[in-house]
């Protein structure tokens, strides 16, 4: 399956990346999505997010999923 | 991609507006207005503006730069104006966010609620900005004298 | 007497001003804001309008008139005002309110308030709509197809 | 002494007049201004003020003051 990943604000350049692509061969949680694309530690107020909408780190995705990560927001 | 930036998503009665360009919140609240809102049905709006400051906890602030997550923004925003019109009896709502470089006195967000009693179109306007702010991905890095730093979380309201 | 309908009482920073004359509420708060608030110092402006609508309790309303008792009612939009202030930490403040004959659609109220955080505006401004409503002296007269009548109370917030 | 004694809207209509004087040589609550002033009874409702601040309808009247009569508010 393929699972293409996001990183924004500090994450992204933390990472320094703003864009990944896996293509892993057994079902993955948003937490092994992280650490199968990330050789830093998720840093512990990460928020994570699959197609656009908030999920837990144990969620699991699926193929074709876009799975984001970024720091806590700060809009308005 | 200018236009995810900037484009207009009307649904039912709201409007979501992402702009990479400064606005005038004055001006755009009578435009929308006077083209949305029927006259005479309305008898209370209420607004909140968020406007840059040029001081930060202490600090000088130069500018400010705003990201979001184009698409989750946008969901996210028309998640919370349906929200509130579910709670609240309100005629029409307006979102206006900034993104990219802003500058001190520059309005960073705009909420406004049309409804027919003041007490629906204050608290919808509230929620409105306070579900914004929480939930809303959008991220502050601020420009200071010594450098950059990211916005690491919103004041409680 | 067009004078006591109009003046403007400027205390440290708050604007109370009863009009005679219709008033466009944003070019009001854009104006006022480019005159008298310091560029860079304020984070949040909330603000609220009351407006004529063209029906009240199932009727339609063609006209309203309305009167106020001219001192006692600016005596007493500073007093709140200036419990406001107190209350929260706040920069300044508008009131606008009409007098004399409105017109549907017409802006009848104005309340303004600037502060560096959102919590104080919101909070500030809510207050001085609901004791605008239940302290200062002002009296709506409705003009219906079948005749006048005077408004007996005003609605909860 | 003097009092002036002022009506406003609903009870403007009521009593007929916006505004009367008394010369009473006896001191008066609020309430003996309105009986002393108007022929007809107090609405229920009526708020009263002195010198433009709410008051009671037992409160004293003094040399000079201003008395106004008028129903509930209905600004904003």
């Amino acid at each position: 399956m393929t699972i293409s990943v996001r990183f924004f604000a500090s994450l992204r350049e933390l990472v320094g990346s703003s864009e990944a692509s896996l293509e892993p061969t057994d079902p993955l949680t948003v937490q092994q999505v992280w650490s199968n694309t990330c050789t830093i530690a998720m840093p512990d107020n990460t928020l994570c997010a699959i197609n656009m909408e908030y999920v837990d780190l144990s969620q699991a995705v699926k193929d074709g999923d876009e799975v984001a990560f970024f720091p806590p927001v700060t809009g308005g | 991609m200018k236009w995810l930036f900037s484009h207009r998503l009307p649904v039912a009665e709201m409007t979501i507006d992402i702009r990479s360009e400064a606005f005038n919140p004055w001006t755009e609240i009578q435009s929308y207005q006077s083209a949305q809102l029927p006259a005479g049905k309305y008898g209370a709006t209420a607004s909140f503006i968020g406007t840059m400051r040029d001081f930060n906890e202490g600090d000088g602030v130069q500018a400010m730069t705003l990201e979001h997550y184009p698409g989750m923004t946008e969901n996210y925003l028309t998640k919370i104006c349906n929200e509130a019109m579910q709670r609240w009896d309100i005629i029409d709502c307006l979102i206006i966010h900034r993104v990219g470089k802003v500058e001190p006195n520059d309005p960073i967000v705009l909420t406004v609620v049309w409804s027919a009693h003041r007490g629906a179109a204050f608290d919808a306007c509230r929620y409105l900005m306070e579900e914004l702010k929480s939930r809303a991905p959008f991220w502050k890095k601020e420009s200071l004298a010594s450098g950059e730093r990211w916005v690491e979380k919103n004041s409680p309201g």
